[in-house]
């Protein structure tokens, strides 16, 4: 399992459409953040060269202004195991 | 709910980028699936609530469980201490659960009656309530009948009351209310009176306004800290961890320390200086005339800013009357200020020399100087701190003044880091005792009731005829154990303190005062003290946690908290007491007629009816008390009395500081709803914004625009600088007595250890009071350490090991022996002397000797 | 060698049965009165005398200190102070000049054990007993003292059960019952007499200094004696009897000069003829059937290492 | 032969006496044996076993010691007891559980005092020499200082204070505006009393007394301290240096020993000036 998160820096008028944009991309979501042009992503893929070629993608998109990463968790356990109910 | 590992992860990873982009994400599913209901995976429930112990205000996040509480942490969101505690913070779930708690009332009795020379036993609170109401009655109606024909400012009370700056800020309201309105008599004092009226004092004076102008950020910003008389390092565990930390941190940053002893702060302080008691009167005189001689005054600030007066000086030490010191005295009492000229106050200070102030103090000469230099230096921010060791003090609100005038004469005030700060010592000194009218000459939000006019608004307030209040200053803590034991005052009521150890003589005053058989005194308290052991009825006391409160801390900042759990057994908070004994009176029995003639409607109510049924306390219906998370908190007084009794009095005490006709502005509070939900917020709260330096414009909303500094409490705007000389102690050492004794805390001990003795840790930790005393102190009296030594005063004696190598390194010529140990009563020792103006005893100033037990 | 079911009886019935028991009922008062006086201190804090039998300090100034246990310790190498050498000079003239194994009878706790397991075997009449040599002791005072010349530590008193009955009395006693019972239940089934007669070290550095003393028992009217073997039942080391009661024949006088004679007295008090009584050594007349004084016989006294 | 009586002397010859007499010797060697081996075991001190000040290294001890109780009976404070057969102490020698009850460190040691044979030494006079232990702290993660919140118990409970235990003042990097006031023991004077252990408010003390042995490291013999000697000898070993000289631009300067680098001339630093304008402005014309 490899998760990361990252603050995708957008101008605010278009963050929404920035937003759809990074949404398209595999094991990528998006949780908030559009208003304050401060888009908070996380991306969800295998091996850690995966998730980094996507981020350096979201520099491509229009409206992009910069992409920071955050978080980083890659570990072993399965992905679905259940920890709480 | 199912949660995933993956879920986890990615909403923590979320989470962190979020904080990290300072975006607030409403819709994400942070994963603390746990406390998604208010509780965390232990299923214990996390509230905030203040901390219980001294003025810092730490806030505190404490775990119940299954109506216990189990745990506590600090609260890391805390401004003032970001999730640190001290020692006794550490422990405050243990002081709710010490194993002799009271759970009912006990009252003395002796073949099944109420008698003075009875044994406790345990009573219904109804039968408490009668056979107290009982005597307050008879006083009552033997008061009505001597004030008959009487004006307002001549009534004199038989009944009185002793509360505390660790009361709610509700409970002090109320019992202001039920006093001064109710039974119309202004023997209402606070314990905040042996600790922080010599600094109102000064406020007042200087001022025109009570409470610090700075705020805890001053630790951050100052260059220089210098503390007078004040050992934060285990008073104000906290604030001493700040100040340390910008000592570490900032550049050429200094500690001063002036003190009588030497004690924990001297381990920081880049300038200790151990002064011979008193003579901090003759050390700020000469830094006054060092900055006057050097020319280093503000002449602009004290220009536009400051008036120069004098005051009366020979004005004795408080004592009874026919003490020969007050006979002696030309102006015993007299606190008159006279307006002065700089070049007369120059003229003033201009005795207090390098020389004589080395000479007078002790204090090496350059060591002053460097004191003085750093006030003088205009480019260094100065941060004074001082408790009891200026409070505590004969001429207390002279020496606070005089620290004042330092800051003035440099126009070192009112700025982040340029700040006298008197600190508090108590939780709520700030917010109860001094805030909503506590003292036996205030009235709520600094009103005062020798004024017809602030009389007149309250009355107006509490919807009171006019003439209700009584206008004769009642009787202040000291003069109480007076009164009782001259049957002058024969009812008395005790909350929230232990004043039979904490007041001074014990032996001469307190004890036969309370146990003077004409007297009926009344002690509210969860555990059995000193003072319980000397009352006639005890009347069991929910206390912090167990009920709804609210404490304001020294640096202005309110804080709130919910009722966390249950008291035990028949235990009731004061604020229950005071209001259901309120019941017991109806108005004919506490009023005269022509006064009830004024509001005929009052005729056949009870003073419970007047006083907290007025449509203003009891506008709040019962409603249920939810923390954000849903979360619902029992309120026992909302369910007593059918009403939210804490809301209703703090909406009315807010209207002394938000009503049109306002007399004194400067004390605004944000509404009580705001309070649950922040923690704490510093008054003057206007438009939802807290004040964090008083007085300057851009941070006081008080402050126009262009006015720079304002000192609104004046009607001139302008603060005053007070002339002070240096005068001596009551009592000094002399050829039998040949010690000075100084007394005070330790780090381990909230004040008499009622609470802090009952957690087994701390006990072991500090179990005895220790006599600190210089090595060849000890020795002169063949003393080692360990060994058992007896204190003897005038006026009494006790037994202590002797502590040479301890904490407290005390010159030659001074010991000092803390107080909370209630098997070594140190009040019986010390003498009943008091600074004449704000009444408060000197604790740090009596002739001793010492010898072999 | 008859026994009976009291012994005694013939002096009870004489003397009455005070008199029987006069020096049993001294020596308890004696042995309890040591331990009280150690006791009344931590009991009800009246300090007469602090420690216990290894070194003790009476009203702060009398040092008395154990010579055995100081000897080991000594052996391991250490100097000792001053007060214990004061306090064992002192210890050591008083047992020279009344006995060494008074220690034993008059002193020491767990004669009160073996004395009651010696009673009790001979209530059951309990006849075993192993051939453990009366000089094991010896060896055994030999290993105690070679112990700590070798380990450097006072390996011995981790089990004396001497020193640690008195002071399990007086400061606690942990497991040591059982070593308690350990000692009575040897000297009910195992062996008669077995600790003290046999194996305890203590009482065998004691009867080394009792070899010359002064203070000794008499049997003055030895020509009394009925044979009724009294004596010989109740003595806890009854080889040091014969010489002197019957030795006549052989010319050997009537004290008891052997070393471990524990100087109890038990055999006055079970003496319906009164043959016995104390007396000194000084005093071994011989005083035979004619009538003619002679030369004080050779009666042997303890040679540990000799048979 | 007093003391073979029932062996009937006469009658024993000479070979049944030499092999009761080996056997008896056998048995006692056995058994002395067998003691000194269980001794060792039964000697071994439980590290939280205390012994009392001046106490001689443990195998001396145990062989000095008679076990008479006098030091527990002379200690004011009736912190020692003797170890009891089963304890884990030898027995019948005196220790404390630091704890429970630490020694209160008498000026006068009257347990030292009281000790007939120097197992407990009377050299030591100075109760402040003494070293009973060593005080550890044992766990920085729950001594609640090391988190930041005001304690330090231990360091005002220390009768040697500010020499056996000190306080380090440290940046709290976490919150950010307090300091850390950190304990540390310093070996050099812990007498390893054990009244900061005893104070210790947590349930299980962080600080604890060690044996010294088991507390103390111990620095490679080859090394030395290089700021200790140049105190010690009261200047550097090596000398002398040469006096360096800098490429360095104007108004530059660089203090070797010092500050290095130093842009601003000391000189300059003290402007006549406040850094706010307005002080200078407002202060007015008539004081120039």
């Amino acid at each position: 399992m490899n998760i990361c998160s990252a603050i995708v820096h957008a101008k605010p008028e278009v963050a929404g459409i920035v937003q759809a944009s990074l949404e398209e991309f595999a094991g990528v979501q998006v949780h908030g953040g559009a208003e304050q042009g401060k888009l908070i992503v996380t991306l969800e893929g295998e091996g850690d060269d995966a998730l980094a070629d996507t981020m350096a993608k979201f520099n491509d998109v229009s409206g992009v202004i910069n992409t920071v990463m955050i978080y980083h968790y890659c570990g072993d356990e399965p992905a679905d195991m259940e920890v709480m109910k | 709910m199912k949660l995933t590992r993956r879920d986890f992860v990615k909403s923590n990873a979320a989470a962190a980028a979020a904080v990290a982009a300072g975006v607030s994400l409403p819709a994400i599913q942070v994963a603390n699936a746990a406390t998604a209901d208010g509780m965390d995976a232990d299923g214990i429930r996390w509230d905030k609530i203040a901390c219980r112990f001294c003025g810092t205000g730490c806030s505190v996040l404490v775990g119940t469980k299954g109506g216990k509480m189990v745990a506590s942490q600090g609260d890391p969101d805390a401004p003032v201490n970001k999730g640190l505690n001290c020692i006794k913070g550490y422990f405050l779930p243990k002081i709710l659960y010490g194993e002799d708690r009271l759970t009912q009332p006990l009252l003395r009795k002796k073949g099944g009656k109420f008698a003075k020379d009875g044994k406790f036993e345990p009573v219904s609170w109804d039968e408490a309530f009668d056979v107290m109401a009982e005597h307050w009655k008879v006083a009552l109606k033997k008061d009505m009948e001597k004030n008959a024909g009487q004006p307002v400012d001549k009534m004199t009370s038989s009944v009185g009351m002793f509360g505390s700056g660790q009361w709610t800020v509700w409970e002090g309201y109320a019992a202001s209310k039920l006093m001064k309105a109710g039974f119309r008599s202004n023997n209402l004092d606070p314990n905040a009176r042996h600790c922080m009226a010599s600094a109102v004092g000064a406020f007042m004076r200087a001022f025109g306004i009570d409470e610090p102008m700075g705020c805890y950020d001053d630790l951050e910003h100052a260059d220089a800290f210098v503390l007078w008389g004040a050992n934060m390092a285990e008073m104000h565990p906290i604030l001493w961890s700040r100040l340390t930390d910008t000592r570490l941190t900032k550049k050429d940053c200094e500690v001063h320390v002036l003190s009588t002893y030497e004690h924990r702060c001297f381990e920081l302080a880049d300038n200790g200086m151990v002064f011979h008691p008193q003579s901090d009167l003759a050390i700020a005189n000469y830094i006054a005339n060092y900055i006057i001689q050097n020319k280093a005054y503000n002449q602009d600030f004290i220009g536009k800013h400051v008036n120069f007066t004098q005051t009366a000086t020979d004005i004795g030490y408080g004592l009874r009357p026919d003490h020969p010191l007050e006979k002696a005295a030309k102006n015993a009492g007299k606190g008159a200020l006279s307006k002065i000229s700089f070049e007369e106050y120059a003229a003033s200070v201009a005795p207090y020399t390098l020389e004589k102030a080395a000479e007078m103090s002790g204090v090496p000469a350059k060591d002053l100087e460097r004191l003085a230099k750093l006030y003088a230096d205009p480019n260094k921010k100065v941060t004074s701190y001082w408790t009891m060791g200026m409070n505590q003090h004969t001429r207390g609100v002279w020496i606070n003044g005089l620290v004042y005038n330092i800051h003035l004469l440099m126009g070192k005030i009112s700025e982040p880091g340029n700040s006298p700060f008197s600190l508090t010592g108590q939780p709520s000194a700030c917010g109860t005792a001094r805030e909503v009218g506590t003292f036996c000459h205030r009235l709520p939000a600094d009103l005062v009731v020798a004024n017809p006019a602030h009389r007149k608004f309250s009355e107006q307030v509490w919807k009171l005829p006019e003439g209700t209040l009584n206008g004769k200053v009642g009787y202040h803590a000291v003069l109480m154990h007076r009164m009782l034991k001259d049957s002058k005052m024969n009812t008395f009521w005790v909350m929230c303190n232990n004043n039979m150890q904490a007041a001074a003589n014990l032996n001469e005053e307190s004890y036969p005062g309370w146990r003077n058989p004409a007297n009926f005194i009344t002690v509210s308290d969860p555990y059995p003290t000193v003072s319980a052991m000397a009352a006639d009825l005890i009347l069991p006391t929910a206390m912090w946690a167990e009920k709804e409160g609210a404490y304001g801390n020294a640096e202005r900042r309110t804080q709130f908290w919910r009722q966390q759990v249950k008291a035990p057994g028949e235990s009731k908070s004061d604020l229950w007491q005071l209001m259901e004994f309120a019941k017991r009176f109806n108005m004919e029995e506490v009023w005269p007629a022509e006064l009830l003639d004024k509001a005929p409607e009052y005729k056949g109510k009870t003073l419970f009816d007047i006083l907290y049924t007025n449509d203003q306390v009891n506008k709040f219906a019962v409603q249920e008390v939810k923390d954000s998370q849903g979360n619902v908190y029992d309120n026992d007084e909302m369910a007593d009395f059918g009403f939210y009794p804490q809301k209703g009095l703090f909406e009315e005490y807010r209207m002394f500081n938000s009503a049109d006709n306002i007399i004194k502005k400067g004390h605004e509070m944000a509404p009580f709803d705001a309070y649950h939900t922040a923690r704490g917020l510093r008054w003057p709260v206007i438009d939802g914004k807290e004040t964090l330096w008083r007085f300057r414009e851009g941070y006081d909303p008080h402050v126009a625009k262009g006015e720079g500094v304002k000192f609104y409490g004046k009607p001139d705007g302008k603060a005053n600088i007070i002339s002070a000389p240096f005068e001596p102690a009551a009592e000094s050492p002399d050829k039998e007595f040949d010690l000075w004794l100084c007394t005070g805390r330790v780090l381990e001990h909230w004040h008499s250890g009622s609470m802090t003795n009952r957690v087994p840790e701390l006990h072991r930790a500090v179990p005895d009071a220790v006599v600190f005393m210089h090595r060849n102190d000890a020795k002169k009296r063949k003393l080692r350490d360990g060994q058992m030594a007896k204190l003897q005063t005038r006026r009494g004696e006790l037994v202590a090991r002797v502590e040479t190598r301890g904490r407290n390194r005390p010159p030659e010529g001074l010991v000092f022996i803390p107080w909370f140990d209630a098997s070594r009563l140190v009040n019986k020792l010390t003498l009943d002397a008091t600074d004449p103006l704000s009444k408060e005893t000197d604790y740090k100033k009596c002739a001793v000797k010492v010898i072999k037990a | 060698m008859a026994e009976k079911l009291v012994v005694g009886a013939d002096a009870i019935a004489t003397k009455g049965w005070l008199k029987a028991h006069q020096w049993l009922i001294l020596r308890r008062v004696s042995q309890l009165s040591i331990l009280a006086l150690f006791l009344i201190g931590p009991l009800a804090g009246i300090w007469i005398v602090k420690g216990n039998l290894a070194a003790s300090m009476t009203l702060d100034v009398l040092p008395l200190t154990d010579p055995h246990v100081l000897l080991q310790s000594a052996l391991s190498g250490v100097v000792p102070e001053l007060s214990a050498i004061v306090g064992v000079v002192i210890v050591i003239a008083f047992y020279l000049l009344v006995g060494g194994r008074v220690y034993c009878s008059w002193v020491c706790p767990v004669n009160m054990v073996t004395d009651a397991a010696a009673w009790l075997r001979r209530k059951l009449g309990i006849k075993t007993t192993s051939q453990i040599s009366r000089s094991t002791r010896y060896w055994m005072l030999g290993l105690t003292l070679i112990l700590p010349l070798v380990t450097g530590s006072l390996v011995w008193e981790l089990f004396n059960p001497v020193s640690m009955l008195f002071r399990g009395i007086v400061f606690g006693m942990g497991m040591a019952w059982i070593l308690i019972v350990g000692v009575f239940l040897f000297d009910l089934l195992v062996a008669k007499d077995g600790w003290c007669g046999r194996l305890c070290p203590v009482g065998a550095f004691y009867s080394l200094l009792g070899t010359r003393s002064a203070v000794r028992v008499v049997a003055v009217e030895r020509e009394h004696c009925n044979d009724c073997m009294d004596c010989f039942v109740i003595c806890p080391e009854k080889q040091v009897i014969k010489p002197a009661l019957k030795g006549a024949e052989q010319g050997i006088g009537p004290v008891i000069l052997s070393a471990n004679c524990t100087n109890c007295g038990r055999c006055i008090d079970v003496c319906a003829k009164d043959v016995f009584q104390f007396g000194s050594r000084f005093n071994n007349l011989m005083v035979n059937a004619s009538g003619t004084e002679g030369m004080s016989g050779k009666q042997e006294s303890a040679k540990p290492s000799k048979t | 032969m007093s003391d073979s009586g029932e062996s009937k002397g006469k009658g024993v010859n000479r070979r049944q006496f030499l092999s009761q007499t080996l056997k008896t010797a056998c048995g006692v060697g056995l058994m002395g044996m067998g003691l000194g081996f269980y001794a060792r075991q039964a000697e071994s001190l439980p590290a939280m076993a205390i012994r009392p000040p001046g106490a001689l290294p443990e195998e001396d001890f145990l062989g000095a010691c008679i076990r008479c109780g006098l030091c527990v009976r002379d200690c004011p404070y009736d912190i020692l007891s003797l170890g009891q057969l089963g304890d884990e102490v030898a027995t019948g020698t005196p220790y404390f559980y630091a704890r429970t009850d630490p020694c209160e460190m008498c000026e006068d040691i009257p347990c030292v005092v009281a000790c007939p044979t120097n197992a407990l030494d009377h050299e030591l006079t100075d109760i402040n020499d003494a070293r009973m232990g060593l005080a550890v702290l044992v766990d920085q993660e729950t001594c609640i200082a090391f988190l930041g919140l005001r304690c330090e118990v231990c360091f005002n409970i220390c009768p040697i204070r500010g020499k056996a235990i000190s306080l380090e003042y440290e940046h709290n990097v976490r919150s950010g505006k307090h300091a850390r006031f950190l304990p540390v023991v310093h070996s050099e004077a812990c007498t390893g009393c054990g009244l900061c252990e005893k104070a210790c408010i947590l349930e299980e003390a962080a600080i604890k007394i060690f044996p010294t042995h088991m507390a103390k490291g111990e620095l490679g013999r080859h090394y030395r301290l290089g700021w200790k000697e140049k105190e010690k000898a009261g200047k550097s070993l090596v000398t002398p240096d040469v006096e360096h000289r800098y490429n360095l631009p104007e108004g530059v300067q660089y203090d070797l020993q010092g500050k290095g680098l130093i842009v601003e001339p000391e000189g300059q630093q003290q402007s006549p000036f406040s850094s706010n304008p307005l002080d200078r402005l407002n202060r007015g014309l008539e004081n120039q």
